[in-house]
């Protein structure tokens, strides 16, 4: 690196540290969704992606209906956006449960077909409501931009916006499931279900308001999303692979493990792409995982049970 | 293990292959091969009054975003000359088909267009890809597409007839004018991961590196779809080029320019000079990203030539005020006019006709929504390169026009 | 010759089947359709290779690949290589810096042939390569996964993402692989013109032929204890471990048959098609080879053939007419087929079939007098179609 | 127990540990079985008597110690190698094939084309045939043999499962909770199948109904929190104060 003064390098350092901080809360955002509704529940949700497509496009609603009729309110309508994007997707995901996957528990492998189906009607109703082109919600300007600790040093807001989001589900995530009563309910009922019952637990209701919750906070990513990326109805499909493997990797019963997967999944993509292309940084980063997981088939952080 | 023993022991093999399926089968083959007569275009779906067309782009998949316009541009061209009297006194008739956004779709339904539905000439396909996949059946069967994209040159059919720059055309008036413009000495290069931007991404190298006598500092691809740019941004701010030249495509050019923008460069600090978003493209990114930024095309919505102010109104008219009309849109909108100029030349509809028509060189569009062009006889055109700077509200404004660029699909030099 | 007989079609019901679908596609198809819509359906059952090598793997083995595209990308790409070789020769791309290699990889600076291209100038190797190749790499994957008894979801999104690690990577590798484009322009076999009439015809029945055989061996492993001891271990996996046998072998081996199936397909697909491109690799190929098998019935190697077959011809009808609706009737087709149709059409035949079946009265006859009654009964329970309809009840 | 006779057992277990995460569930158990004995190992829940059974059929792997069996190492095999070697073993809950028929299910437990390409080569002929046969006369099932097993009663199937052994011939058969969900009656005929079976052979059961123990024991054995609480004769060990405590105690 001849030619840089420590004070680059050392900004560089940091920026890329960030960068690294930033894709894991990106994907972390993207997998607690999931890890509740595949690790807690066993449902192979590949409509995961279209659920988080569904917040965004509340978001972009909620934006051009602020825009259009109360545009004093564009610098705050996002945070309202969010809580909306998670209502929208997390009513979808009580209905998809309803019609849907209640019917599909004893079949872990039909669900991913049902639920790719789903993906499938879900993403062409986007494409005739919103039509095929790309949508941008208009973002306020504070979500834009950057922050300069120093002269050489940005960091971007938006960036810290999803971290911050991201570390406000993952606790409360982390008090719903651990700490409250619901929480006790809804491991007891994974654990066992005819227990459960027995014990007079509503395990049909436990499971449809954790699928609930599981795309809701799908939809909230995809709300925050809006402010790094795009939306479009086949959107949701450019995360499921990603998402999906944060989840695997991280043992899929484990919520502690999806957070550690999601760290080091990012840090190894983050650093890989500062040395080499993008798409040879995504092909090692992926053939790693899969090769860790063939040793290690339980994932990161499997609870050792007596099986 | 040579060429020659191996294709004759294959011979003998095939021989056998075919015997034996003929033996079951000889009856059904026969029909069938008897049936297959030498599909000219000479019996194409031309009628007394009516000739048929055919338009061939994603109506469904992840490419109907992008193909939209175009077949909307189509359409409008279609109904104009339709409205003029049509060509050689006949009505032109569409027969629209969906390419889904698979390129083997592509390829069966222009063996559909032409081989079913005879159709004079069609218009369509989008990416390189669907024009790959389609380009043998239109070699086979003698057809004749129209096709409205910027892409990589490197091409040049007899069936085809490119109403998009190839990449050269695009590619070195506007590198000389930020050269010129802004002193750029520095250029970092960044693209989708396919051959589009790859080729576009050779060529400016060259360039740059041996007429500007500039320096290439960074070259980077990102795999399609991907939307994390923080490390590419960080090793951009690492080397300082003077110019960022940008050819990220779909989803991956929202999140791309969000997040330049989020990091804090933006046109203030930062030249940045892109091939790949036009005003359709402006739509999902946002004008406010964009503001500033520089776009080569040939054509930009906002040009203020009486061609062009007809243009745009006669296409909000057919598809509604917020329709948004990009540089393919436009190149698009030329393909069933230089076909009916060609066409009227030759007297006929037959593609060998029409075809060497086209190829003298003298077909010209004054009425060109871009101004004037002119088909080149290595079936591309003549067009001028112009550099639009964005703004907020989705336009460009038209700051550098070339002159009239010859086309040039296998550039000497650049390969 | 009865016992042979049986090994291969199983009972009354599953040879009817068979035959009904050997008639449809050797003789109603080419005598109804032209030969565009002759070549499109010799695509569609390019497909129904890999549908039928997911009933194998998925239906009785239980394992569920989502990474079929895998298989028939490489044996398509291997035999585009030795097609698009053949195209580059040094005549043709006389205009090209490198004469003599793909267009493709002279656009990317690459003057010499890659190591990896030259053995498929050789034909026989490239027939060769499209049966071992994919073989050999579904052996490393299955046996890094089934020894280490990875199984049910997790070897579903494993070689998913397989899947999409070689798409990104022959997107990426260009200058090797011809990229996103794929590989193009192939023309000729040996300098036969593959793209004219007949050579599609030719291919189509050839494809067909390869189909029936690869459903008879199939059926072959199916009514063997082979196929016996798959149906066991879906159920009860450790039962089956405990009676001495070594389970992850046999997945191993039906995973690998698999792989090989799929890739005959994809090769098959090259010849019919005339190019191969990534498309064929990642998750949407390969989920749809899927929902082929679902919809004709997981449990059936004819059904898988039909259910491809009835989607692909929903599609192209669907997306002529009403391209905005196709994706809602395939959504709602996979959402039926999983909710109320578990077996497909297979289902609805072992439901209703015999209404049609009475109608063709010589093939029971020809039944009849191929197999003796004695040897029917003893059999009667070894066919696929009474363990069709076994497993379908679990 | 001397030392020097190890090589006359059948079954030998000596200083077998098992931990999970800390928490022994077998704790250095040292275990001996004869040739022709029948053996019932008892105690209460969780005492760790099925982890014993799966520890010997490769199931769960040891943290320590070792199982010989007819002086052939174990704690180093796979399941399926360990099967090969002479051992058979009964599921608590009936573990057959419903899909499959009765002949079919005994057919796939036959001991010939165990390997991918014996399998797709193997042939029911006339030795399988009676072999067959012959087992399902002994699991008092040759009149059921085309049924679905599905089909049977709930202690069918546990005879199915042990008929299924049985066809491989075992050395050593080990039954878990072999007449759970029996009927009196059919408790009496499966006494009577394993005294008969046990002949040539070693049996190790393991039950909870003490009137079965009784009946068909030759040896005793408590197990307690993963460790020998009493071994010997029926009636030693029922007297026992350490094993009254345990099982009446709580």
């Amino acid at each position: 690196m001849g030619g840089y003064s420590y004070d680059e390098l050392g900004a560089i350092f940091a920026m890329q540290g960030f960068a690294g901080i930033s894709l894991f809360s990106v994907l972390l955002l993207m997998a607690l969704g999931l890890a509740i509704i595949f690790g807690q529940m066993g449902v192979i949700n590949m409509a995961h992606g279209e659920f988080m497509a569904a917040g965004a496009y509340t978001t972009y609603l909620i934006s051009s209906l602020t825009e259009t009729y109360i545009p004093g309110f564009m610098p705050y309508y996002f945070v309202f956006s969010i809580v909306a994007a998670f209502l929208v997707a997390g009513v979808l995901g009580y209905l998809a449960e309803f019609i849907l996957i209640r019917h599909l528990y004893k079949r872990p492998l039909d669900t991913l077909l049902a639920t790719w189906g789903l993906s499938l009607i879900m993403q062409q109703s986007f494409r005739s409501i919103f039509g095929a082109r790309e949508v941008s919600p208009t973002l306020p300007d504070w979500l834009m931009g950057s922050v300069q600790p120093t002269d050489m040093i940005d960091i971007p807001i938006n960036g810290m916006f999803v971290l911050g989001l991201t570390v406000f589900t993952t606790l409360a995530v982390f008090y719903l499931m651990f700490k409250s009563s619901w929480g006790l309910r809804v491991r007891a009922t994974t654990q066992n279900r005819v227990m459960s019952g027995a014990v007079g637990i509503n395990t049909k209701k436990i499971d449809r308001y954790t699928f609930a919750l599981g795309c809701g906070i799908a939809g909230m990513a995809g709300a925050a999303f809006t402010t790094i990326a795009s939306t479009g109805p086949t959107t949701g499909t450019l995360y499921i692979v990603d998402t999906f493997m944060v989840v695997v990797f991280g043992g899929a019963a484990s919520l502690f493990g999806t957070i550690a997967s999601a760290f080091s999944i990012a840090q190894a993509q983050s650093i890989l792409e500062f040395f080499i292309s993008g798409s040879m940084a995504k092909v090692f980063t992926l053939l790693t995982l899969v090769i860790i997981l063939m040793f290690k088939p339980e994932g990161l952080f499997a609870s050792k049970v007596r099986r | 293990m040579s060429d020659k023993s191996d294709s004759r022991r294959l011979w003998g093999r095939r021989k056998v292959v075919r015997a034996i399926s003929a033996l079951p089968l000889g009856i059904i083959l026969a029909s069938q091969l008897s049936l297959a007569a030498p599909a000219t275009t000479t019996g194409q779906a031309v009628t007394d009054d009516t000739v048929t067309v055919g338009i061939l782009h994603s109506l469904t998949g992840t490419m109907a975003i992008s193909e939209t316009g175009a077949q909307e541009a189509e359409k409008l061209a279609i109904k104009q000359i339709n409205e003029m009297g049509g060509i050689l006194g006949r009505q032109i008739k569409v027969i629209q088909e969906d390419g889904a956004s698979d390129w083997p779709t592509f390829a069966e339904k222009s063996r559909k267009l032409l081989v079913n539905d005879k159709v004079a000439a069609v218009f369509g396909c989008w990416t390189s890809a669907s024009r790959k996949a389609a380009l043998p059946v239109f070699e086979k069967e003698n057809g004749l597409l129209y096709y409205p994209t910027f892409y990589e040159g490197l091409e040049q059919s007899k069936n085809v007839i490119y109403t998009g720059q190839e990449a050269t055309q695009q590619i070195l008036d506007g590198l000389n004018w930020v050269a010129k413009e802004k002193g750029a000495k520095t250029f970092y290069l960044i693209g989708s991961d396919y051959i589009w931007p790859r080729t576009s991404m050779k060529i400016a190298r060259k360039h740059i590196e041996n007429v500007l006598g500039g320096k290439v500092v960074g070259e980077e691809y990102k795999p399609l779809g991907d939307t994390q740019f923080g490390s590419v941004i960080n090793k951009i701010r690492l080397k300082k080029p003077d110019v960022i030249y940008a050819a990220v495509v779909g989803g991956s050019n929202v999140a791309w320019f969000k997040q330049l923008k989020a990091a804090g460069i933006t046109s203030k600090k930062q030249t940045l000079l892109t091939i790949s978003v036009t005003e359709d493209e402006v739509l999902g990114i946002g004008g406010e990203n964009l503001e500033g930024f520089y776009s080569i095309m040939k054509y930009f919505q906002s040009q203020d030539n009486p061609n062009n102010v007809a243009f745009v109104k006669a296409f909000k008219e057919m598809w509604g005020d917020d329709s948004v009309i990009g540089d393919v849109t436009q190149a698009a909108y030329l393909g069933p006019w230089l076909w009916k100029a060609a066409v009227e030349k030759a007297g006929t509809f037959d593609v060998d006709a029409v075809v060497a028509a086209s190829e003298e060189g003298d077909i010209e569009l004054t009425t060109a929504p871009e101004g004037y062009v002119k088909l080149h006889p290595n079936h591309h055109l003549w067009s001028k390169a112009r550099v639009g700077m964005w703004k907020k509200d989705g336009q460009a404004e038209v700051v550098y026009t070339s002159e009239l660029i010859e086309p040039d699909p296998f550039p000497e030099g650049y390969q | 010759m009865s016992f042979v007989y049986e090994k291969l079609f199983g009972d009354k019901k599953g040879m009817i089947g068979f035959c009904l679908l050997a008639i449809l596609i050797l003789v109603v198809f080419p005598l109804m359709l032209d030969s565009f819509r002759l070549n499109l359906v010799g695509k569609y059952l390019t497909y129904a290779f890999a549908a039928v090598s997911l009933v194998l793997l998925w239906g009785y083995g239980g394992t569920l690949s989502l990474g079929q595209g895998i298989f028939f990308g490489i044996g398509g790409y291997a035999m585009a290589m030795f097609l698009k070789l053949e195209a580059s020769s040094p005549e043709n791309t006389a205009i090209q810096s490198t004469p003599g290699i793909p267009d493709f990889m002279d656009w990317n600076q690459i003057t010499e042939l890659p190591f990896f291209w030259m053995p498929f100038h050789s034909f026989t190797f490239t027939l060769i390569a499209i049966l071992v190749v994919p073989t050999f790499f579904a052996y490393i994957i299955g046996a890094a996964m089934f020894k280490r008894r990875v199984g049910g979801v997790y070897f579903a999104i494993i070689t998913q993402v397989i899947s999409v690690i070689l798409t990104v990577l022959i997107v990426g590798q260009q200058g090797l692989t011809g990229g996103i484009n794929g590989i193009t322009d192939l023309r000729t076999l040996n300098g036969w013109d593959i793209t004219s009439d007949s050579a599609k015809n030719l291919f189509y029945f050839i494809n067909c032929f390869l189909l029936l055989a690869v459903i008879i061996a199939s059926r072959f492993v199916l009514t063997s204890k082979f196929g016996r001891l798959l149906l066991a271990m879906r159920d009860k996996e450790d039962r089956v471990r405990f009676s001495g046998y070594d389970v992850a072998n046999f997945k191993i081996f039906v995973f690998c048959f698999a792989a090989l199936i799929s890739a005959v397909g994809g090769a098959m697909f090259t010849l019919q098609v005339g190019f191969m491109s990534p498309s064929f690799v990642g998750i949407v190929p390969s989920i749809e080879m899927v929902i082929f098998a679902a919809v004709g019935g997981r449990m059936s190697l004819i059904g898988a053939v039909y259910g491809t077959l009835l989607i692909n011809f929903g599609k192209t009808a669907f997306s002529e007419s009403f391209p905005e609706l196709w994706l809602f009737l395939m959504g709602g087709l996979f959402i039926a087929v999983v909710m109320f149709f578990p077996n497909g059409l297979a289902g609805l035949w072992e439901d209703y079939g015999h209404h049609i079946t009475k109608h063709f009265r010589f093939l029971n006859r020809f039944y009849d007098k191929l197999v003796p009654a004695s040897s029917k009964e003893v059999n009667a329970s070894n066919s696929v179609d009474s363990a069709e309809l076994e497993g379908s009840k679990s | 127990m001397n030392m020097s006779t190890n090589t006359d057992f059948t079954l030998a277990i000596e200083d077998l540990t098992v931990s999970f995460d800390g928490f022994k569930a077998v704790d250095s158990l040292n275990f001996y079985l004869d040739r022709n004995e029948l053996h019932v190992v008892i105690g209460p829940n969780g005492a760790g008597k099925t982890t014993v059974l799966d520890l010997i059929c490769g199931k769960t792997k040891s943290t320590s110690g070792s199982i010989k069996f007819l002086n052939k190492e174990l704690t180093n095999l796979s399941e399926h190698e360990i099967v090969r070697a002479g051992v058979g073993r009964k599921f608590q809950t009936p573990s057959i094939y419903e899909n499959l028929s009765v002949m079919e299910n005994l057919e796939v437990s036959y001991p010939r084309g165990r390997g991918v390409f014996g399998s797709l080569l193997f042939k029911h002929d006339a030795e399988v045939h009676s072999k067959i046969i012959e087992v399902a006369q002994q699991i008092m099932l040759e009149s059921f043999l085309d049924t679905e097993a599905g089909l049977l009663s709930h202690g069918q199937k546990q005879w199915l499962e042990i008929g299924m052994l049985l066809i491989q011939d075992p050395q050593l058969l080990m039954l878990d909770e072999p007449v759970a969900g029996m009927s009196v009656k059919e408790r009496e005929q499966t006494a009577e199948l394993l005294n008969k079976i046990s002949k040539g052979r070693s049996v190790l059961v393991i039950e909870h109904d003490m009137e079965f123990v009784a009946r068909i024991a030759h040896k005793v054995t408590v197990l307690h929190q993963g460790k020998i609480l009493a071994a010997g004769e029926m009636e030693e060990v029922q007297k026992d104060p350490k094993v009254i405590e345990v099982y009446l105690g709580h």
